[in-house]
């Protein structure tokens, strides 16, 4: 599994997490290349469908990051979307599907280094989990 | 709740007298204090200042025997020991390698379970103890904590590291009047009472002037290092500053012997170079004080 | 049951309700729906256990709301779907009258306020055997309920029988049906077959009733009632709010606390 | 680990192995100069604490300031009293600091002349520990001098010890002692062996 | 048939230092739909715009990615080259190739094949993008400025003075802040009074401007040209219109000893208090914590004597609405009290002091009347030692920034005390002088040169007291770093500038960031100084760093300025990312049906109910409705929407959906 390079969406929120990852730019942070951002307004905006997407469409891993509680630039969307959370990695575990594939996270716009140290663990922790080959296999996909 | 004693090597020498009196005290206190089984020195400064691992490996040794048997808490007394033990026990708790590297040189898994609890915590536990006072020792006291028992205050987090206060707060229930004075934790020369006893006279003379200046009766300790550089080596500190004190210097096991009525003699008060002159009942060997200065 | 037609006939005597919803005997000694509109009919009404369809599924029917105003025989659980309804703006103080029917017994509710309290009156936990069937799931390993579902859903084919059965799922345009973006493939495959039930589980998560008709319907028999059971608790836990309570409460989803539980978010 | 290292002094600058050693990352220290300020015995050392923190920052580059540090007589001179660790507004533990220093300083045999007592009388401690567990004051004392040379300081309060009952003639001894010799030989003895 | 084109920057070196440009213009040519593919040095200036330009208008594109650096960067900058060139702008998407990729990973294949699937990605996007027209949305020309120091006295005046209504909060019974407490003022040494008492009456009488004092922020709800602010009053216990400031009532008090705010703890006032004498408005306030009628039920005294029967007991706090167009927030900062440093026994000895309670001693109207005398017994200090950096540049007690405005300050202490007493000795302990500004090196080289101040470079390790005096332990490492004492009369501790202590609570009234120290953010560290990312609410002063007078005033005028701006337009133009509920010809009306979840998640309020009766007036069908003007395009109602009725423009189901496929392409490719 070590030479495995997992695909990680990460669907953050535009004026906190999306910043921050700026910031780590700007700050010249190195992180693993593997994740691929997707940005939204806010973290209220993120349809669970579209974490079925990503898994649907060959994701190993998901993160979904956004603003801390009371930082939120519409006030109470990420408040929103915590509860949504809950909701849905209930759901996902008693499916049986592992909600380790999915790294929830409050990354604020100066938190540069968070950012970049988030994605290198859920790399890594996807890593160790190898292919979300039991997803994949669902859509026939040639995976493992 | 299993208490075991740690005393260290200097309270079985040089500060017999300061066993003497926590075993009287707890005596009466009908506390239990089994001595850590076949317990070895701590290695005190001279581990840490030439090796690391020795520093923390003796006592590791010290709380694995402990642990392993069954005691929940470890009561050091010595405040130089205290903090050994301390910082040992925060050190491999901190870092899980280290503690398996440590755990080998000392043939034993040493997991943590013992906490190390130094004399003041250990009183202050104690359940109404001002009821046990029969004489209010009512001294202006300096209670000198020393650098040990508050620092460092990450690993210590028993007072606070600037004016700390326990001591005081102690001696207020047993009559005393604790002074505030400036040098409560200021240095008194620890570990060079024998190879530099030049700088010993020099801070543990600030360290008296200050105490007497403000008028106090007596330096309260709780760290034979303390005593030794405070009480014995009054000769030396005399020399330097040129002046006299006779301001004694006690453990606070003994103030606390003293308040509950026991005999000095029980409480090794006749062991002090300066003598307790104030002591209560039968004053202090006399042979001891016509020696002082000699 | 006398008490039950007697009643309808009354009402529908009187012109309270131009229509009674409520079960009659079917075919095979089963019960099944039956929209009574003349005193005269009142007779075919019956209740028994075997009685255990969600009524309320048909409040949101057009074609039953152009026959007027309703007396819904209603179990417990469809009262409470009338609450969430209610809740939910799909239906109005006034515009129908619950026949709340016991073993007995019929107790008429006219208003929303009725209905929550006799609710509440009776409202309790899940029985021994609910709670031990779906713990019988939560005891499974990971991946052996992984495979458990995968199998369960192989046999889904999407003929959305759940979907017609739950009387809150009332969308007149259901996600599913959506093809620009097209959210869930058409075929009856592995993948969509997840994600259509996934969905219908998020979609019900602080509203459904748990009636169960919708593992009910199931022709293939997949228990997609434990997957709202899941959410119900969840809800409840985590939140403390139960859907079909009160006929104004706010949805559990669509509202919050700012300290709400967050241990799983980095 | 590190054993490698030891095994040559340089392969590694000064400012690194402390890290290494200790934790502290010298170059968090801005030289504010609080620890100099507090440190009771600053106006004996040759370099205060801060000054040594600035050598050990330029150590790396300047081989010739980590010979200062190294051959300073302050690290002997730190009491461990911890005052500086405890006002230092980095939060730098400079104790440990002085403690690695010592213990290079002893491997790369580059110990200050003027510390000779006091390395002799921690050696004398820790030969009485290392023989019979514990501290036997009476032996320590007289190995000590013999070590220093110092034969009479101290003599007078030896009888009055005795009087009291301060000094025994006999040392109180670990039943284990073997045990205490494999400690001292895995750790102090192997370490000052090295190379 | 989609036409995009696909423009990539080079950034210099920032991005083709690290990402293979070349070859992914050539791979993004490759994606269906794309239609032009280039790569420039610099895509964002003026030849790099005039390149998208020209390609818009011959290869007339239906739609344009930037592949560059972030768009929080230059998304406006394209999307204004495109509108120049005849296509929408909200068909331009920017890829952020240089803070997500170029920036953030080491030189090689992943990082270019990732630069290409960000790319893709958003090609997919803008595919799915639609024409946009922006929203108009009307401006209430009536500025909310919060803050009644030198800041916001600045910011109120500004606006005033350029012919716009101003609502001056301020949460003290005067204004004034800060700046009102000290004496002298650096580099100048003019009196701060002198110069802030003519302003604060000048707002007092401004036709333009309403001052509530005493008074606080409730809540601000609405959006930028459109906020509606309640404002609790608080009562003072009077009414301020019979009052005529005559002070008879604080002459008759009988509860006097109460230490005065203003004189930071040093003086003391009555029960009911202006807090100093050129107070604007010079009306009293009855504090009820130490008021005897309040606390006993007797006395009413000040009411007896009152010649103009102007005290009001049963007075309750009075909530304001207000409709403003734009908010200033300048609340200004607090210093760091309380014993945080136990070494230095601040709080333990009378005599060692804070930086604001030495302005009181230095201040004429202060309680010594400007003679420096110290606390304890009133003594003129022959040695003062002043400590700077206590508690800033700190992270183990105080805080890790520095505090910006102490080594002036400090320098100007020790300099006004010399004036003061001249055979006085002053020493500074300090760690580094920053003396950057107008005339403040030469500032602080007269202190030491004209007045004899000792400057010691070091910290000081403690402080005690010994028989009266206290004994200050310094080091100088100039020196050797050898400790030295110095015995004081006086210890002046420089203490750190920090964030209000009710600086979040506002933030979060105000939807505005704010860092890790609670100071508010603003929107651009070097380019929005002024503005914070919530439209139409600006910082002006030390609310956002610790600053000086001329600082904040600058910042105060900038904010001023763009309120201005602001209102120089009857209508705002909004971009038009925002929810829309789907609408569908009768008898469908719409997807929409009404349960209205998303009404109680929506933070702004902005989902309506709207109805559609049928011929016979019957309503039909009710569903939800968006008001453009309140939605912000959160999109959190988006979210909640099974029907998928309810939709965001410019995030839209299409967009994000097709964003996440363009990832399931690449999953096909290398899974």
């Amino acid at each position: 599994m070590a030479d495995f390079n997992p695909k990680i969406v990460a669907f953050v929120c535009n004026w906190c997490t999306y910043a921050g990852a700026d910031l780590t730019g700007t700050s010249r942070m190195k992180y693993a290349p593997q994740v691929s951002i997707v940005r939204f307004p806010c973290t209220g905006r993120i349809d669970f469908m579209l974490l079925l997407k990503a898994f649907a469409g060959g994701a190993d891993g998901i993160i979904v990051s956004g603003c801390h509680p009371n930082d939120c630039h519409y006030s109470s969307g990420n408040f929103h979307a915590r509860r949504r959370w809950v909701v849905f990695r209930g759901l996902m575990d008693f499916l049986g599907i592992d909600v380790r594939r999915v790294q929830f996270s409050w990354v604020s716009a100066a938190e540069g280094a968070k950012w970049a140290q988030l994605v290198n663990e859920t790399t890594d922790r996807i890593r160790r989990l190898g292919p979300f080959a039991d997803y994949q296999r669902l859509r026939g996909l040639g995976v493992g | 709740m299993k208490t075991g004693f740690y005393p260290g090597c200097s309270m079985k020498g040089s500060a017999r007298e300061y066993s003497e009196s926590l075993l009287a005290v707890a005596r009466v206190l009908g506390r239990e204090l089994p001595e850590v089984p076949d317990w070895n020195c701590c290695g005190a400064t001279a581990a840490h200042n030439l090796d690391h691992d020795l520093a923390l490996a003796l006592p590791a040794r010290i709380l694995a025997a402990a642990e392993k048997k069954g005691m929940d808490e470890v009561l050091v007394p010595c405040a130089a020991c205290y903090s050994r033990l301390k910082v040992t026990r925060h050190e491999l708790l901190e870092d899980e390698k280290l503690r398996q590297r440590i755990s080998g040189l000392v043939e034993a898994d040493y997991r943590g379970s013992a906490k190390v609890v130094n004399i003041i915590e250990w009183l202050a536990a104690v359940p109404d103890l001002e009821k046990l006072v029969k004489k209010p020792f009512q001294r202006k006291v300096a209670c000198y904590y020393g650098c040990l028992l508050v620092r460092p205050a990450g690993i210590v987090e028993f007072d606070r590291p600037e004016e700390p206060q326990s001591m005081d707060l102690l001696m207020a229930k047993l009559g005393a009047k604790p002074i505030d004075w400036a040098f409560k934790t200021e240095c008194c020369g620890a570990g060079f009472s024998v190879s530099r006893t030049d700088l010993v006279a020099k801070l543990s003379g600030l360290i008296l002037e200050d105490a007497v200046s403000r008028g106090a009766e007596a330096v309260i300790v709780a760290c034979p290092m303390c005593h030794l550089n405070l009480d014995l080596r009054r000769p030396n500190i005399e020399k330097r500053t040129g002046k006299k004190y006779d301001i004694p210097v006690i453990y606070i096991t003994q103030v606390l012997g003293l308040a509950m009525g026991l005999p000095p003699k029980k409480l090794g008060l006749q062991r002090h170079k300066v003598a307790v002159k104030f002591a209560p009942a039968e004053s202090p060997v006399p042979g001891v004080s016509a020696k002082r200065g000699a | 049951m006398q008490a039950l037609r007697s009643k309808a006939r009354e009402l529908l005597a009187t012109k309270t309700v131009q229509v009674i919803i409520g079960y009659a005997r079917g075919g095979g000694g089963r019960a099944r729906a039956v929209f009574v509109r003349e005193a005269a009919k009142a007779d075919a009404l019956v209740f028994d256990d075997s009685c255990q369809q969600n009524l309320a599924v048909y409040l949101s029917k057009p074609e039953v709301r152009k026959l007027g105003k309703a007396a819904l025989v209603a179990t417990p659980a469809a009262l409470r779907a009338i609450l969430q309804l209610a809740a939910e703006n799909q239906i109005a103080e006034g515009e129908l009258l619950a026949l709340a029917v016991g073993a007995d017994d019929v107790v008429p509710l006219t208003t929303f306020a009725a209905i929550e309290a006799h609710v509440a009156a009776r409202d309790g936990d899940w029985s021994a055997a609910e709670k031990e069937e779906l713990h019988k799931y939560e005891a499974m390993g990971l991946e052996e309920r992984r495979r458990f579902w995968e199998e369960q859903f192989s046999r889904c084919l999407k003929c959305y029988a759940c979907r017609a059965a739950c009387p809150l799922c009332y969308c007149t345009r259901c996600t599913v049906e959506c093809n620009q973006p097209q959210w869930i493939p058409v075929p009856a495959h592995d993948l969509g077959n997840l994600e259509w039930n996934v969905m219908r589980a998020m979609h019900l998560a602080g509203r459904c009733v748990d009636c169960g008709d919708c593992g009910r319907a199931c022709p293939v028999n997949i228990p997609l009632h434990l997957l709202n059971r899941r959410l119900i608790r969840e809800v409840f836990t985590v939140f403390g709010s139960r859907s079909g309570r009160s006929a104004k409460g706010d949805n559990a989803l669509s509202t919050f606390k700012p300290n709400d539980p967050e241990d799983f978010i980095q | 680990m590190s054993g490698e290292k030891h095994a040559h002094p340089a392969a590694e600058p000064l400012p690194g192995r402390v890290l290494e050693q200790t934790g502290v990352d010298v170059a968090r220290c801005y030289q504010c100069g609080k620890c100099s300020a507090g440190c009771p015995l600053a106006a004996e050392m040759d370099y205060p604490p801060s000054q040594i923190m600035h050598l050990l920052q330029l150590a790396g580059e300047f081989p010739e300031f980590a010979e200062m540090a190294l051959r300073s007589h302050t690290a002997w001179l730190c009491l461990t009293c911890e005052i500086c660790y405890c006002r230092c507004p980095m939060e730098l533990d400079i104790p440990r600091v002085m403690d690695a220093l010592r213990h290079e300083a002893l491997r790369q045999k580059k110990v200050n002349p003027k510390a000779k007592d006091i390395l002799a009388f921690h050696r004398a401690f820790l030969d009485s520990v290392k023989h019979t567990g514990r501290l036997f004051e009476m032996g320590q004392v007289v190995d000590y001098k013999l070590r220093s040379g110092h034969f009479l300081q101290d003599l007078l309060q030896a009888p009055w010890m005795f009087l009291v009952g301060k000094l025994h003639l006999l040392p109180e001894r670990v039943r284990d002692r073997r045990q205490l010799k494999r400690i001292f030989a895995r750790t102090l003895k192997a370490r000052e062996n090295r190379p | 048939m989609a036409r995009i084109g696909v423009f990539i920057c080079h950034c210099g070196e920032n991005i083709s230092a690290t990402v293979d440009v070349v070859k992914v213009v050539a791979e993004a040519a490759r994606i269906p739909g794309v239609a032009h593919s280039v790569e420039y040095k610099y895509m964002c200036s003026d030849p790099g715009q005039q390149l998208v330009k020209n390609a818009i208008k011959e290869k007339n594109l239906t739609g344009v990615v930037v592949a560059a650096c972030s768009p929080r960067m230059h998304e406006p900058t394209f999307r204004r080259a495109c509108a120049e060139a005849g296509l929408n702008p909200f068909l331009c998407e920017m890829a952020n190739i240089r803070e997500h990729c170029s920036w953030v990973h080491e030189k090689g294949e992943a990082t270019t094949q990732k630069a290409l699937d960000i790319v893709r990605t958003l090609v997919a996007k803008v595919k799915k993008n639609k024409a946009l027209e922006p929203i108009k949305v009307p401006v209430t020309k009536t500025a909310l400025v919060l803050g009644g120091g030198i800041a916001g006295i600045q910011a109120a005046l500004d606006i005033a003075n350029s012919g716009h209504k101003v609502i001056l909060v301020e949460k003290a019974p005067s204004i004034g802040g800060h700046m009102s407490q000290l004496s002298e003022t650096f580099p100048t040494l003019d009196c701060s009074q002198c110069i802030l008492t003519p302003r604060m009456v000048e707002v007092a009488q401004h036709a333009n401007i309403t001052l509530y004092s005493y008074s606080e922020l409730e809540s601000l709800d609405g959006f930028i040209g459109n906020f509606k602010a309640r404002i609790r009053r608080k009562a003072r216990g009077l009414d301020e219109k019979l009052c005529t400031g005559c002070g008879l009532c604080m002459q008759k008090c009988p509860t006097r000893k109460i230490p005065s705010e203003f004189d930071a703890g040093l003086g003391l006032r009555p029960a009911i208090y202006v807090p100093f004498p050129q107070a604007v408005p010079n009306k009293p306030v009855i504090d009820r914590e130490h008021c005897t009628y309040y606390r006993t039920g007797k006395c009413r005294l000040c009411e007896k004597v009152c010649p103009t029967q102007a005290i009001r007991f049963g007075q309750e706090d009075e909530i304001v609405e207000a409709e403003v167009g734009a908010v200033v927030v300048a609340t200004g900062f607090d210093i760091k009290h309380g014993d945080f440093f136990p070494e230095y026994g601040y709080g333990k000895h009378q005599d060692v002091i804070d930086g604001l309670q030495f302005e009181r001693l230095a201040s004429a109207s202060g309680p010594t009347l400007g003679e420096i005398r110290r606390p304890s017994d009133g003594k003129v200090p022959e040695t003062v030692v002043f400590i700077a950096c206590a508690g800033s540049r700190d992270p183990a007690k105080g805080i890790e920034y520095c505090s910006k405005i102490c080594c002036m300050y400090t320098a100007k202490h020790a300099m006004l005390y010399r004036h003061k007493v001249h055979h006085g000795k002053p020493y500074v302990f300090y760690m580094d002088i920053r003396a950057g500004g107008k005339m403040y090196e030469e500032f602080v080289r007269r202190a030491m040169e004209e007045d004899g101040v000792q400057y010691v470079r070091g910290r000081v390790s403690r402080v005690y007291e010994r028989n009266g005096r206290l004994v200050v332990k310094g080091v100088d490492t100039l020196l050797g770093a050898r400790p030295l004492e110095i015995e004081a009369d006086l210890v002046v501790l420089a203490t750190a500038g920090v964030a209000n202590a009710g600086a979040e609570e506002l933030a979060q009234k105000l939807h505005v960031s704010y860092d890790a120290h609670k100071f508010y953010a603003e929107a651009h560290p070097k380019l929005r100084p002024v503005e914070t990312n919530t439209a139409g609410i600006f910082l002006a002063g030390a609310c956002q760093a610790p600053k000086d007078i001329p600082e904040s005033v600058a910042q105060a005028s900038g904010a001023a300025a763009k309120v201005g701006a602001l209102f120089s337009q009857s209508e705002l133009v909004r971009e038009p990312l925002i929810a829309v509920v789907d609408r569908q010809a009768p008898p469908v009306y719409s997807s929409c049906v009404g349960c209205f979840l998303c009404q109680s998640a929506c933070p702004y309020q902005a989902i309506e109910k709207e109805e559609f009766r049928g011929r016979d007036g019957q309503v039909v069908k009710t569903v939800a409705k968006v008001n453009p003007g309140l939605c912000q395009g959160c999109g959190t109602c988006v979210a909640f929407c099974r029907t998928k009725s309810i939709d965001i423009q410019g995030f839209s189901h299409a967009q994000v959906h097709a964003e996440v496929l363009a990832l399931l392409e690449r999953g096909e490719r290398d899974g």
